[in-house]
């Protein structure tokens, strides 16, 4: 069994309406050092054992879980016991 | 850790585990009489959520009976999941309240998605399609950080849930008041439609029949946190602690789609949501409503998470889920519609005829108990009820009359009010529109909903102010339909019924008692008066902050009327320049429990404002009637902050202004919350018709056409403002409250 | 004329849009599931409004993976009038029919009300009965109406006159305004408005109807049929 | 310049039918070796320099970004240049 991690973030340029609104919170609870903050998504799935399991990951990416338009994704493979 | 099944009934009594159930030493006692042995483990637990306030209404039950629940259009009363009113041309309407107040308080978010999922599934139980949702409110003052959060929030899980199953939020109520600075009350109501011949029952009827189990997976959600012994507090215990039920708005419109097909086969027998108590309230109390009995295999019940044991799939809230009950060897043909929606029905259990609930989990009996001991034997307590010293007190003042030197700035400051401020910040996140049957979308009076294919309407509210009720509940609970009523009135309906949602502190304190009880013997007259059955309801009690401080008695009253004809239809904005305007019902000075009480002491005091039950029927008869011939423009009741208020909330929608004369202390014309009063417009030429018809108006002047909102009184101009000023002031009230950062 | 509703699991528009054609345009309209559909007979098809697969992951995302998606692009190739409203809109874009994607809207709320649009392109088939440059009133209620593209893609929508409609006042955060686009050919229509929230002045304004009307307007024109 | 990365996930036990609903989708995608699937958030926040960063970013999280009822939350904080 395999433990995929993903990240799925906007993709520069993009404008982060959460991300932004998120940061305006953060500044009005006095935490003034905050510079910028970007919101996306964190996934795990988990994955029968199988060969190509990278490209495995990069299909589901791009053909469901991000959308290529606004959002970059990256992933790590855990091994689980 | 030994499991909870290796807890010995002796153990359990020993050690009076049933007491952080929620079970007295009585309620136990009779328990183990009933059963003739001590129960076990899952057998207290089963007892335990039964027995509560929650299902078994012990401790309201009393109070309940003395609500009216006849009447002539009535189809069902308190009792199924909801009530149905009958609306002519075989359609019926059905509706119910429902409170998520400690969920809420919680997780704001899901307390108030599961809530109204909650309401809704009350509803399509029955058979009915939901066609609309209304919340009421109440939070505590939005100065406090804690309290913003939670209006942000519960707002959001409302919209969240009801914007995704696509039923239109189309009505409700926010106060704000210092008295649930640490309750806030959170309850949904959803009305729906239904053909006279699909209306279901929740019954377990035909011994060998199957029951069936629909929808998300149990898993350990919402089961009560006190049954966890301190003493057993271990970090596995912790992990198991009770989780916060999440819901699921998608799978809740999956099962409604599915649910409202399925009721057309004629292999369903019955039907049930699974709400508070889950599995173990709907499958005892439709096993009790048909006279049989029944008996589960926990084995088959579909888990969420490892390991569960019966005592916590019996206890499980996990959201999104129904039992029903199906003709034996008809499993396929049930499963087969659920299937096209991804729903799995799979069979649990079967219908027996020995009047016992039985259930089996891992080959072994898990409970045994007579079935009708759960539904129908909890305890009922006549608690004792004390007059208040604060109402004798309050009596006894002399009446409060606020001294006003600036009326036009006094207006500003009560528009400004969040109790009075427009609500647009919380409905503009609601789909009010979906389905398209809205006619009247928030803002207004009542909501009104076309039904498509008929010249009919609903018109529906949601009304209670509470401060009528801490005050005096016995009036204020009058004056909590009556004010329902006109709305519902002034929105060219007839009203049909109510359902009440009684939120109220704990029922232990005699004096909380007495307020419980007043209020409903003031809301039962009032209902006798105005021809509203109850035919729902819903009661929260132990609604207290931490230090104790109850909350006012909340009794909140959601109103449903018909509209004849959709032409009947009547708003609350003014809609021409040169409109007579009319107050209907004379003002006295009555300041008791009002917005500009509150504004000038930071508290309520005094007498509530008095309410003469055959004055306001007459009014809203006389009204209704006018309204039908067609000759009124508009109309709105007179409610918190008085005429001044009134007039201004109906002009705001079409940029006139008006010029209008009081008579005597403007103070009292102008903010006074005098009951039974209506503000209204006609055309010029209908003057003389209207004279006629309503006897108690009184003519104060005129809209006009310049935009500038006038008052004159003997003294001369009281009050002159731009009407588009103060409703910039009235609108932006609630949004500046939620942004400001302190 | 015969319009196809595609019904997707969450879909909540899916009635209202019947409802806009059969009562309101008075043609004849299925309510197609997703599963059973076949959609070669029908004239038209519209995807509605709603929350399909409760908005989970992207709104739109799942259901643009789902099955009758291949018979949506080979009518989209057969040139047939598409049209997604809200939802549909965002399926449209999930599915790369129609360019750019949605965001949440700037104050991340949804919001539900009247919004004031200007017709940008009436010469499309879903735009005629409109002129240009004329103000309409639609309600919109949306979470993620916030439409995003690059600015290639906008100079693109720009010059092949793929603005359909726009916001007069932009409610939501959208790229200069956009409230509809269409496909290049013009045969494909989005748009976060409900147009068939607005067939019925009892229940609002009749803004709406006119936008089906000019689809059944094309469709009598091109088929030479008399109305 | 730190920028720290932050995963929000639901608690153990806690219903997540966002996940629930991808899994499905990934399911019907023919990614029959999917068995379990959990949808978080994921943000980054860049923050200036300060000693008590850790206890800064754990303040943040407990007072705003994650939701202490439902969601566990996990950091890692790298340097920027
Ligand atoms: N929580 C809410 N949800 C939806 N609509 C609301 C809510 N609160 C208030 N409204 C709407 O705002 C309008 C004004 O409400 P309110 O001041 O309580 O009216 P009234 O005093 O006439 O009962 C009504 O149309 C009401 O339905
Ligand atoms: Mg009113």
């Amino acid at each position: 069994m395999r433990k995929v991690k993903i990240y799925i973030t906007l993709k520069e340029g993009v404008l982060d309406p959460q991300g932004k609104a998120v940061q305006n919170s953060l500044h009005s609870l006095q935490y003034n050092n905050v510079s910028d903050v970007r919101v996306g998504k964190y996934m795990e799935v988990m994955l029968e054992e199988s060969k190509d399991i990278e490209s495995q990951v990069d299909k589901m990416c791009d053909e469901l879980l991000a959308n290529p338009v606004i959002e970059d994704y990256s992933y790590t493979i855990e091994e689980v016991v | 850790m030994p499991s909870k099944l290796e807890i010995s009934p002796d153990q359990i009594k020993q050690q009076q585990l049933y007491k952080e159930m929620g079970l007295t030493d009585e309620e136990f006692e009779s328990v183990t009489n009933i059963l003739g042995r001590l129960p076990n483990y899952t057998e207290t637990g089963l007892f335990s959520v039964m027995w509560s306030e929650h299902c078994s209404y012990k401790n309201s039950k009393p109070l309940l009976r003395k609500f009216p629940v006849d009447g002539e259009h009535v189809l069902q009363g308190p009792g199924e999941g909801a009530g149905i009113i009958d609306i002519g041309d075989d359609q019926a309407v059905v509706f119910k309240v429902e409170s998520h107040n400690h969920p809420s308080a919680v997780e704001p978010y899901q307390g108030a998605a599961t809530g109204v999922g909650g309401i809704l599934r009350d509803v399509f139980s029955m058979g009915a399609r939901p066609v609309a949702l209304l919340n009421s409110l109440r939070f505590g003052s939005l100065k406090h950080p804690r309290v913003k959060y939670l209006f942000e929030e519960v707002v959001h899980g409302i919209a969240g849930y009801g914007n995704c199953v696509g039923v239109p939020t189309v009505g409700g109520e926010v106060q704000f008041d210092d008295a649930y600075n640490g309750n806030p009350l959170v309850n949904a109501m959803c009305v729906g439609l239904i053909d006279h011949k699909d209306i279901q029952k929740g019954i377990a009827a035909g011994v060998g029949n199957t029951v069936m189990y629909v929808g998300a997976k149990t898993g350990r959600d919402g089961i009560h946190g006190a049954t966890f012994a301190s003493e057993e507090l271990t970090e596995e215990s912790q992990e198991k602690r009770p989780s916060v039920q999440v819901g699921d708005p998608f799978m809740e419109k999956l099962l409604i789609e599915a649910c409202l097909e399925v009721i057309h086969h004629d292999a369903l027998v019955g039907i049930q949501d699974m709400g508070a108590a889950g599995l173990t309230s709907s499958a005892s109390e439709m096993a009790s409503k048909a006279g049989t009995g029944m008996v589960m295999n926990l084995d088959l019940v579909p888990q969420r998470e490892l390991n569960m044991t019966p005592y916590e799939m019996m206890l499980s809230e996990s959201q999104e889920r129904m039992l029903l009950v199906v003709e034996k060897g008809r499993e396929d043909e049930i499963a087969e519609v659920f299937r096209k929606f991804d729903l799995e029905a799979v069979s649990v259990g079967e219908v027996t005829d020995d009047q016992r609930f039985r259930l089996t989990h891992l080959g072994e009996t898990a409970a045994d108990v007579p079935v009708d001991s759960l539904a129908e034997d909890a305890p009922v307590y006549h608690k004792p009820s004390r007059v208040p010293a604060y109402y004798k007190e309050y009596q006894e003042m002399d009446r409060y009359v606020p001294a006003v030197d600036n009326y036009g700035e006094t207006l500003k400051e009560l528009l400004q009010q969040p109790t009075i401020a427009s609500k647009e910040w919380v409905y503009d996140q609601y789909d009010s529109m979906v389905q398209t049957n809205t006619v009247v979308t928030p803002g207004s009076d009542a909501a009104v909903l076309r039904v498509r294919g008929t010249k009919k309407a609903l018109a529906m509210t949601t009304d209670c102010n509470s401060r009528y009720i801490y005050l005096d509940p016995e009036t204020g609970g009058q004056i909590a339909v009556a004010e329902a009523a006109r709305n519902i009135i002034c929105s060219g309906a007839q009203p049909l019924g109510i359902t009440d949602g009684l939120n109220f502190g704990s029922p232990d304190n005699p004096e909380i008692f007495w307020q419980m009880e007043k209020s409903v013997e003031g809301m039962s007259e009032a209902c006798r008066q105005l021809n509203t059955p109850v035919i729902s309801g819903n009661v929260s009690l132990y609604n207290e902050s931490f230090g104790g401080q109850a909350i006012y008695p909340t009794p909140v009253v959601g109103m449903v009327g018909l509209v004849e004809d959709t032409e009947h239809i009547t708003q609350s904005h003014a809609k021409n320049s040169g409109d007579l305007i009319y107050v209907i019902g004379e003002t006295k000075a009555e300041f008791g429990g009002s917005e500009l009480q509150g504004l000038r002491e930071g508290r309520h005091f005094g007498q509530a404002p008095a309410l003469d039950l055959q004055t306001e029927t007459k009014r809203q008869q006389q009204l209704l009637n006018v309204i039908k011939q067609g000759i009124i423009q508009s109309a709105h009741d007179v409610a918190e902050g008085g005429l001044a208020v009134a007039l201004a909330e109906s002009l705001f929608n079409g940029g006139l202004g008006c010029d209008i004369t009081i008579e005597g202390d403007p103070a009292a014309a102008l903010f006074s919350e005098t009951q039974s009063r209506f503000l209204v417009s006609i055309k010029p030429e209908d003057q003389e018709a209207f004279e006629q018809k309503v006897e108690d108006a009184i003519l104060l002047g005129k809209t006009a056409g310049d935009g500038v909102y006038r008052i004159r009184a003997q003294e001369g101009t009281v009050v002159e403002e731009q009407t588009d000023e103060l409703k910039q002031l009235w609108k932006g009230a609630i949004p500046c409250l939620v942004k400001s950062k302190d | 004329m015969k319009f196809a509703v595609v019904v997707f699991p969450g879909s909540n528009c899916d009635r209202d849009m019947y409802f806009a054609i059969t009562d309101a345009l008075g043609q004849k309209a299925d309510l197609v599931w997703y599963q059973e559909a076949d959609l070669s007979s029908y004239d038209a098809i519209l995807l509605p409004g709603g929350f399909s697969y409760g908005d989970y992951l992207r709104s739109g995302a799942i259901a643009s993976t789902s099955n009758v998606i291949k018979q949506i692009r080979e009518a989209a190739e057969a040139g047939k009038p598409i049209l997604g409203v809200c939802n549909g809109f965002q399926v449209l874009l999930e599915m790369g029919l129609l360019p750019g994607a949605m965001l949440p809207n700037k104050h991340l709320k949804f919001m539900c009300h009247y919004e004031t649009l200007k017709v940008e392109n009436a010469k499309t088939m879903f735009t005629n009965s409109y002129e240009e440059q004329e103000e309409i009133e639609l309600p919109i209620a949306h979470g993620d109406g916030n439409y995003y593209c690059d600015e290639a893609t906008y100079t693109q929508l720009k010059n092949n006159n793929q603005i359909a409609f726009t916001y007069k006042n932009n409610p939501n955060g959208s790229v200069e305004d956009i409230a509809g686009i269409t496909n290049e050919q013009g045969t494909v229509l989005g748009m976060m408005p409900h147009p068939e929230r607005a067939v019925d002045s009892l229940v609002g304004t009749t803004d709406g109807l006119r936008l089906f009307q000019s689809i059944l307007t094309h469709w009598r024109d091109k088929h030479a049929i008399k109305a």
